[in-house]
């Protein structure tokens, strides 16, 4: 599951001042940044940031989106060039200035002395060549010799990154790779010229967690094989944490505070580096800690003992047709009571988000039983199925395409309103206008058009729609993946409010362990369309039964250096097994 | 320009933008100079269509007066005169064999062009829109048939069943409408595959759910999600149609089924004088460049429209880095 | 007739009465009219080369059963030879009959009822067999077959049994009527007196077919010639036909066809604009090329007539053709003869013939009889309109008839382009009796369903365009489908569009048909069609004048009143 | 793939049937006598009912409809009057005005027409492509606006303006080219191709437009990839990203359009056919319709129809070939 960061634009850059001098070394420095800006129109990306990396270094650069971590990554290539940004400062990469260089001495750097390792793996492979010639193609660029070394070059490095069967795969196209095969494939193009530097730029952040955990484990691998350096780019402060010597931290365009990693994130000195690791959810804190840490309120434990508000049993839905049928979801059966969440996690493709829309109909389930409060809802055609329909509701993953941009906000949380029969504009008005208040915005923001809105204040209306139908139970898929770390943590903490405040029963979906523990009464793990696991969260984070859970559990990256060590250990460890 | 294109050019418009009221559409629009230009011969054009006989009267002349005066019998009926037979009276001169007045057939003709190429794109995308809409939001087995149904107003030639159709339906119809009607009827699959597919994909996206979550009925959420998002690349389709629809009537006509006489068209006009090019150039070249002007412009506008309803076509082209994060995969 | 192609869009296309498919005619001009040798290319004519056809309607039927033709057709006549056919000679002396397969023209005898011919000896097909009666006689009977429909109505309406004879297919007894005492001699009888009988005899199904060789619907791919050249090939339904020399013909026998070039190409399916623009560039093959159902229009005139050369190349004739505007007097206001009349003195001739292409391509007609001596003409204008029209007079007689106020009609025409019954002409009398207070309305119908309307008793409409055309130079086939009170069709096609069923007429009528001295019969016909005149059940529009281009090295054209066009046997290109 | 093309051509087959109910009901209710103009005019009623018999026309339509459908499939004999004539399989019926086997008709009537949608296709392809490739490398220089306002004007223009107009030029003014007129390939080369030179410049040149446009926006589009960055950001010059990785993108939308507009061409270049007096289909069919030949329309509709719908899968099959990215979803 692809997580997003939102479109939220950096609200004018105010210089932070620069940063102190960078690691101590001797010998020219691999990278070094002087005062570097990039401007996009009016907007400054990068507001003169200096920083140094030694040859053989790491360097982590983190930051929300909107800090201009990518702008910076780019810049170091040159990769501004011809689109409109105006790039000022000095960037020296491997004995090239980058910014005064030609075209020629640019192609020279590129590739060959610093390469770089892209987000998006499928995106970044074209998708009608074989990975191999596509190496090639570049080994070529910078290498003087013929097709055929060239691809026995590729093969080489296919090879290397771990790519099994390295030759046969190098005839692959890219759509043919899984997606941790793609990164491995990017990193071989990356590693094909021995260059000096690697620039990744969050390499792993379309990738799932346990195969994000094995990039990460081949990065620190490579790095250490053949003495490049690397500046790696991330807003996930545990992938920095697992992979780097020291850590810089940026927001709006600006150095915030740099050092190692193992200090900054254990002990940092600026406001928002704490602000920024009080809102990673983290893994080892039970849920009481962490809602108490936000909130500071006691929490009311969930009713044990409630009749079930929705229970699914052998449920089960197919798409596809002939041969090519599969199942979603393949015989699952849960129970919600009031006042409970369930938190259901998987990787990409498990069938989690199948499931949960079943559970509030947007699906029809193939075979099984679905029943709310007693009553059989699995099969109940659309117009028996109103009256229920308001009390099932979803807050969807992606706040863009859950609100309908060419309506105001206003109108789609008074939607149920008037779907319930409610005509007098006043009270609609009136109603409509505490629930924005609810959620922590204001009455007066009904006019506004959703794209007026950051994605946390687009995910507080979702929230508001779907309470504006007092519904008895909330399914919430991925409500808080697209959105940065610190609008993650609110809007979570929102959620758990609402529920203490109305004893409704949720559902929350997530590919974030750390934030279903922090949310869930009780965790369900599923894995290719089953339950692999299901119990008390604290049981199943902290004694996992299921392999699958324990490998998940592993995969997690650590904030703690010498956790994410430990970890790592602990990977290699069920690997072998 | 062909269905195929239309489909492939109005169809990329987003299916989700921002919301954008008239005024910043206005305004997109406006930016664009050529756009704006062309904007200008279109109303130009239309002013002149409405005001075909005021300009007439004008110029003291009315589209079926014979003058068997000013043209030269013996040779074929050629216009008296340099230029066609131009004068003070006759603007543009007359029409071989005839001797009416180019000018006044020419402005009438305008009415014709335009007015028919108007109704058949407003039936092409009523027809759409509602088959369209029923595919997507109606039950597999209607999409299946209508489908079909697509499909076979695809595989038809235009020109052969408009041939057909236009000589089954008695005379006493008016031509022009029963143009309009021809051109609506048949080419309106173009509209309804985007429409379909454009429904499709909004039917996915999340704020359709949500509408459906709320307790509306099917077409509530139909015409309160979806109509409004359809509205840009409707619209977008609508401006690069029109163009088409002027050179298909054109094309009737040149036929020899289209307008009929004495009403003129242009494209009726281009065929009496696609044998005179060499004896009165102007005759053909008049008519000739007219369409082309108009169908230009049209065609300028069109796109004009289609870059203002999305803004992202200009940024779509941009090369380079995604700078603010992942906005593009929404 | 068969429809003739009407493919393209700028040919003057023909849905006309007389196949114009098969060649008909266009005259030499008068002005033009050489008394001996034809025009074209200086130099004695030899024999030898390759003739080049470009037309724009295929050859689609090539089997004389099919064939609807004026005199036997153009190059249809150079492979069938007739029992009778037309004269070969420039201008009027074309339009006389000559004997062609037979001695003579044939001997009437029981008052005209039945007529003896006896063929010449020696004449043999082109696989050397002889030619004999009994192969017209069968010839004769198999276009009869539902098959082979398509010729024109005389034999069937005049041969004893010919209305119920359903073809050698279906009744091998054939047709009693036609008698073969010898091989030599064929004997025709007929249910009453018909003296223009030679002429007839010059249409295609004369025409001799052995028994052995027919092959029904299949055999205009490869019909038995009994002419001076034999099909050697027919492609794609006779869009290109190349015909060669028949060695068995011979001149001796044969004193019509001149038969000079060795090989004769046609080429079908052309744009008639292609066709005039190839014949006016004339190069390579396109030098010794003529065309046989190409007219030049009104826009290529106007560029031929700055050109001196090209206008040399330009034959130009007359065929026997009328347009007119015809009245239903069932249908009102046209049932009163003054409105009739009114209309008549309202027309802007000028306008029309402007439309038709102007006054070389068509000359203004007061007469239905076309203005050729053969016809019998007698110069008339009863109604006399002037250049542009009467107005004043119209509105004078309208008044009379109680339509001071004015007066709206429908004038129903065809939506065919260039045809003399298109858009323009009703368009051009639209505009002449708007000033005589008449307000027409136009009803064009697309071409199938205005035939259809036209000739149909019940459907048809009271003012509308046609014309007709002569199935051979004499006003008997002219006036009597038009006006014969009994030739009313009530549930067929109906070409008496006025309904008139005067016993006069019929009478005399029927009084001509028995003359069988042809120039006695004429001068009848042109005094009937004056007094028919009178009545004023057509307003006659113009006469259509034929230019058509041909090649620079064709030589000897000779264009006769008959056909009004060249006359292939008679071209060499050497 | 073999499910793929089957389900593609059981459609097919279906929209064809369908298409020709269509055609006889609509042809049905058209006026005019179809037995009075296959005998003449000058027949009398008793001929018209013979040929009316003869043409079976006194069937009732559906029984003149399975008539037709069981020509198709096995094929029909006809009497000739002396002996009967074999229609193999798939028979599209006889001619009512020339008795011609529609299939021969269609036969003899295809190489014209290929020859024109042929020659125009190449033309086309060539001119549209390259100057869509030339605009996206000149992007933002003069070079493509000049291009982007031909190709505009390209667009808005008629065929059968473009096409009198290059006659003008041509034929008339310059002279330099002989009226344009169809000699088949197999009797002159030279002649077929300077007799066709006209029309696939026309054709050619307001279709390029189209592909000019396709090929453009697809390149664009490509180049806003970020698998071009990849390649960017590793040293490839512009020149190889250009020809190799853009180029790559637009092929597939392109093969799929040419493959359409190659099928649908066939039966709809009439007005190219009629300006230029090419004996092809399209002005045949024309024909046909003003004569109310209904086994010729038929057939006809039917071969274009089939070429349409067939052009619609192999546009399809193509694009699935060349973007191998569709087999994911």
């Amino acid at each position: 599951m692809t997580s997003h960061e939102p479109l939220t634009g950096p609200a004018g850059a105010t210089g932070s001042g620069t940063s102190s001098s960078g690691a101590a070394g001797s010998a020219d420095p691999l990278v070094e940044v002087t005062d570097l800006t990039v401007d996009f129109g009016e907007v400054r990306a990068v507001d003169r940031l200096s920083f140094t990396l030694e040859p053989g270094g790491a360097l982590g650069v983190v930051g929300e989106s909107g800090s201009g971590k990518s702008a910076a990554a780019y810049a170091l290539l040159g990769l501004h060039r011809g689109t409109g940004a105006r790039v000022g400062g000095s960037v020296l990469v491997a004995g090239t200035d980058v910014n005064a260089a030609d075209e020629r001495g640019l192609r020279a750097l590129r590739g060959a002395r610093a390469a770089m390792v892209f987000q998006d793996p499928l995106s970044s492979l074209d998708p009608y060549y074989p990975v191999g010639d596509q190496i090639a193609e570049v080994y070529r660029v910078h290498r003087p010799v013929n097709r055929r070394a060239a691809r026995a070059r590729a093969v080489e490095v296919l090879d290397r990154v771990g790519i099994p069967d390295a030759a046969r795969r190098s005839r692959l196209r890219p759509h043919e790779f899984s997606g941790g095969m793609r990164q491995r494939a990017l990193i071989a193009m990356a590693l094909a010229c021995e260059p000096r530097l690697l620039v990744a730029d969050e390499p792993t952040t379309a990738l799932d967690v346990t195969v994000q955990a094995q990039i990460l484990d081949l990065l620190h691998d490579l790095r250490h094989e053949t003495g490049m350096g690397l500046l790696l780019v991330t807003h996930d402060v545990g992938v920095a944490a697992e992979s780097v010597d020291d850590v810089l931290v940026m927001r709006r365009g600006a150095e915030v505070e740099r050092g190692p990693v193992a200090r900054v994130l254990g002990a940092p000195r600026e406001p928002y580096t704490k602000e920024l690791l009080a809102a990673v959810p983290r893994l080892e804190v039970r849920r009481t800690a962490s809602v108490s840490a936000v909130e500071g309120a006691p929490l009311v434990p969930a009713v044990e003992d409630a009749a079930p508000l929705i229970e699914a049993v052998d449920l089960r839905r197919a798409f596809g047709r002939g041969s090519g049928r599969v199942a979603a979801v393949d015989g699952v059966s849960l129970t919600v009571r009031a006042g409970e969440t369930l938190g259901i996690v998987g990787e990409s493709g498990s069938g989690k988000t199948t499931l949960g829309r079943m559970l509030v109909r947007l699906l029809d389930p193939t075979s099984g039983r679905l029943r709310y409060r007693g009553r059989e809802i699995g099969a109940l055609p659309e117009r028996e199925l109103r009256p229920f329909r308001r009390e099932l509701q979803m807050v969807f993953q992606d706040p863009v395409a859950s609100l309908n941009p060419r309506r105001s906000v206003g109108e789609s949380v008074a939607d149920p309103l008037r779907a319930a029969g409610e005509r007098d504009e006043g009270r609609i008005r009136d109603r409509v206008g505490a629930l924005l208040e609810r959620v922590g915005l204001e009455p007066a923001h009904f006019e506004r058009y959703p794209h007026e809105f950051s994605g946390g204040q687009r995910q507080r209306v979702g929230i508001a729609r779907a309470l504006a139908a007092e519904p008895k139970l909330i399914v919430c898929d991925e409500p808080v993946s697209a959105l940065d770390v610190t609008t993650q943590a609110q809007v979570v903490a929102l959620l758990a409010e609402l529920q203490r405040e109305l004893g409704i029963g949720l559902v929350f979906i997530a590919h974030d362990l750390a934030v279903v523990r922090q949310v869930s009464d009780r965790v369900a793990v599923m894995r290719r369309g089953v339950l692999v696991e299901q119990g008390e969260a604290d049981a199943v984070y902290e004694d996992p039964r299921d392999p699958y859970t324990r490998q998940l559990l592993a995969a997690v990256p650590a904030l703690d250096p010498g956790l994410a060590a430990a970890r790592r250990a602990a990977r290699r460890e069920l690997a072998r097994a | 320009m062909s269905e195929a294109l239309l489909v492939q050019e109005a169809g990329a418009a987003p299916a989700v933008a921002p919301a954008s009221g008239a005024r910043s559409f206005w305004r997109r629009l406006r930016a664009q100079r050529a756009a704006s230009a062309a904007a200008l011969v279109v109303l130009l054009l239309v002013l002149t269509a409405l005001a075909a006989p005021l300009l007439t009267a004008l110029a003291g002349q009315d589209p079926n007066t014979y003058h068997p005066d000013l043209v030269d019998s013996a040779a074929g009926g050629v216009p008296i005169g340099s230029f066609g037979g131009v004068s003070g009276e006759h603007w543009l001169g007359v029409e071989p064999q005839t001797g009416r007045d180019l000018f006044a057939r020419i402005v009438y003709g305008a009415r014709v062009s335009l007015g028919v190429a108007l109704v058949a794109t407003a039936l092409q995308i009523a027809l759409g829109l509602v088959i369209g809409l029923a595919a997507a939001l109606g039950s597999r087995w209607l999409d299946q048939l209508l489908g079909r149904i697509t499909d076979i107003n695809v595989a038809l030639p235009v020109m052969v069943i408009a041939l057909a159709l236009l000589a089954i339906v008695p005379a006493a119809f008016p031509r022009p409408v029963l143009i309009a009607l021809v051109i609506g009827g048949i080419g309106w699959s173009g509209m309804s595959k985007i429409v379909r597919a454009q429904a499709l994909t909004l039917k996915s996206l999340d704020f359709v759910a949500a509408a459906r979550l709320s307790g509306r009925g099917t077409w509530s959420v139909a015409r309160r999600e979806l109509l409004p998002s359809l509205a840009a690349p409707v619209i977008t389709y609508a401006a690069l149609a029109f163009p088409t629809n002027i050179i298909v009537e054109a094309a009737l006509s040149f036929l020899g089924v289209g307008i009929k006489p004495p009403t003129p068209s242009w494209g009726q006009m281009l065929t009496e004088a696609d044998t005179w090019y060499q004896a009165a150039p102007t005759y053909l070249l008049i008519p000739a460049g007219l369409l082309f002007v108009t169908v230009l412009a049209l065609t300028v506008l069109g796109e004009g429209v289609r870059t203002a309803l999305d803004p992202r076509a200009a940024s779509r082209l941009r090369v380079g880095t995604r700078t603010g994060g992942k906005e593009e995969s929404a | 007739m068969r429809q003739p192609s009407v493919i393209s869009r700028r040919v003057a296309a023909s849905t006309a009465l007389l196949a114009l498919v098969a060649g008909l005619a266009a005259c030499g001009p008068e002005d033009t009219k050489s008394a001996a040798a034809g025009s074209g290319a200086a130099g004695e004519p030899k024999k030898g080369g390759t003739l080049t056809v470009l037309n724009s309607n295929p050859q689609q039927d090539f089997d004389p059963a099919r064939l609807y033709t004026s005199g036997g057709g153009n190059v249809p006549s150079l492979v069938f030879r007739t029992l009778t056919t037309r004269n070969r000679e420039d201008g009027a002396e074309g339009a006389k009959v000559v004997p062609d397969l037979a001695t003579d023209l044939g001997t009437p005898s029981e008052n005209a009822t039945v007529w003896t011919y006896t063929l010449k000896e020696g004449q043999k097909y082109e696989d050397g067999t002889a030619i004999t009666s009994a192969d017209i006689k069968y010839g004769i009977e198999r276009s009869f077959a539902a098959e082979l429909s398509g010729g024109a109505p005389y034999l069937r309406d005049w041969l004893i049994g010919g209305a119920d004879y359903q073809g050698p297919y279906k009744d091998e007894k054939g047709l009693d009527s036609i008698e073969t005492p010898d091989d030599r001699t064929i004997v025709f009888r007929l249910n009453k007196p018909e003296g223009e009988f030679p002429y007839l005899a010059t249409q295609t199904q004369t025409t001799p077919v052995p028994q052995a060789k027919d092959t029904g619907t299949k055999y205009e791919e490869h019909p038995v010639s009994s002419g001076p050249y034999k099909v050697v090939s027919n492609e794609n339904d006779g869009e290109r036909l190349v015909l060669e020399r028949n060695p068995h013909w011979s001149a001796a026998t044969d004193e019509e066809r001149k038969a000079y070039p060795d090989r004769i190409d046609v080429r079908s399916g052309l744009d008639a604009a292609v066709i005039n623009q190839r014949l006016s560039a004339s190069q390579g093959a396109d030098a010794a090329a003529v065309t046989t159902d190409t007219n030049l229009g009104p826009a290529e005139l106007a560029k031929v007539g700055n050109d001196k050369k090209l206008a040399a190349r330009v034959g130009t004739g007359h065929f026997g053709y009328t347009n007119y505007i015809a009245f239903n007097p069932k249908v009102k206001p046209f049932d009163d003869p003054k409105v009739r009349q009114a209309i008549s003195y309202a027309i802007d001739r000028t306008s029309v013939v402007n439309a038709a292409g102007g006054s070389s391509l068509a000359e203004p007609a007061t007469t239905f009889l076309p203005e050729r001596d053969s016809f019998g003409h007698v110069p008339y204008d009863h109604f006399p309109a002037g250049r542009t029209g009467d107005p004043a007079k119209a509105k004078e007689l309208l008044k009379e008839a109680g339509h001071g106020k004015g007066l709206t009609v429908t004038l129903t025409h065809s939506n065919d382009k260039d045809f003399e019954t298109s858009p323009e002409i009703a368009t051009a009398i639209q505009a002449a009796l708007k000033k005589a207070g008449i307000t027409v309305e136009l009803q064009g119908l697309e071409s199938n369903d205005y035939s259809d309307t036209i000739r149909s008793a019940k459907k048809e409409p009271g003012f509308f365009l046609s014309h007709w055309g002569a199935d051979w130079p004499s006003g008997g086939p002219f006036l009597a489908p038009i006006f014969d009170g009994r030739q009313i069709v009530r549930d067929g096609a109906n070409f008496n569009s006025g309904f008139l069923n005067d016993p006069e007429v019929n009478r005399e009528i029927d009084e001509i048909n028995k003359i069988t001295d042809l120039e006695a019969a004429a001068a009848r016909w042109g005094a009937l069609d004056k007094k028919i005149g009178e009545q004023a059940l057509t307003v006659p529009l113009f006469h259509p004048v034929y230019k058509r281009l041909y090649g620079e090295d064709v030589k000897n054209v000779v264009i006769s009143d008959w056909t009004g066009v060249l006359d292939v046997s008679q071209i060499a290109v050497k | 793939m073999t499910g793929f093309l089957l389900r593609r051509l059981g459609g097919a087959v279906l929209v064809l049937l369908a298409l020709t109910v269509v055609l006889y009901a609509v042809f049905y209710v058209a006026p005019g006598d179809v037995a009075q103009i296959a005998c003449g005019p000058r027949c009398s009623p008793a001929q018209v009912a013979q040929v009316t018999e003869q043409l079976r026309l006194d069937d009732p339509v559906y029984v003149q409809y399975a008539h037709f459908l069981q020509g198709i499939v096995a094929g029909r004999d006809f009497s000739t009057g002396t002996g009967a004539e074999h229609c193999a399989m798939p028979c599209l019926g006889v001619s009512y005005q020339s008795d011609q086997q529609v299939t021969q008709l269609i036969l003899a009537k295809l190489p014209v027409t290929g020859s024109l949608v042929i020659g125009a296709f190449a033309g086309w392809l060539v001119l549209g492509v390259g100057t869509g490739v030339l605009s996206a490398w000149r992007r933002g220089r003069l070079t493509e606006r000049v291009l982007t306002w031909l190709t505009l004007a390209g667009s808005a223009t008629p065929v059968f303006v473009i096409g009198l107009l290059l006659i003008i030029l041509f034929c008339s003014t310059l002279q330099w080219l002989p009226a344009p007129s169809y000699v088949p390939f197999t009797e002159d080369p030279e002649q077929w191709a300077w007799g066709l030179l006209l029309p696939w410049t026309s054709l050619a040149l307001i279709e390029s437009a189209k592909y000019a446009r396709l090929t453009r926006s697809a390149m664009l589009e490509t180049l806003a990839e970020d698998h071009v960055r990849t390649f960017r950001a590793y040293g490839v010059g512009e020149r190889a990203v250009i020809g190799r990785h853009a180029l790559r993108g637009a092929v597939a939308p392109v093969i799929a359009l040419s493959a359409l507009d190659f099928g649908t061409m066939f039966g709809g270049a009439v007005l190219t056919e009629s300006l230029f007096g090419i004996p092809g289909i399209g002005r045949e069919l024309v024909h046909a319709v003003k004569v109310v030949d209904l086994p010729v329309v038929v057939g006809m509709v039917l071969v274009t129809g089939f070429f349409v719908v067939l052009a619609n899968a192999v546009a399809d099959l193509l694009y699935a070939l060349a973007d191998r990215r569709v087999a994911l979803s």
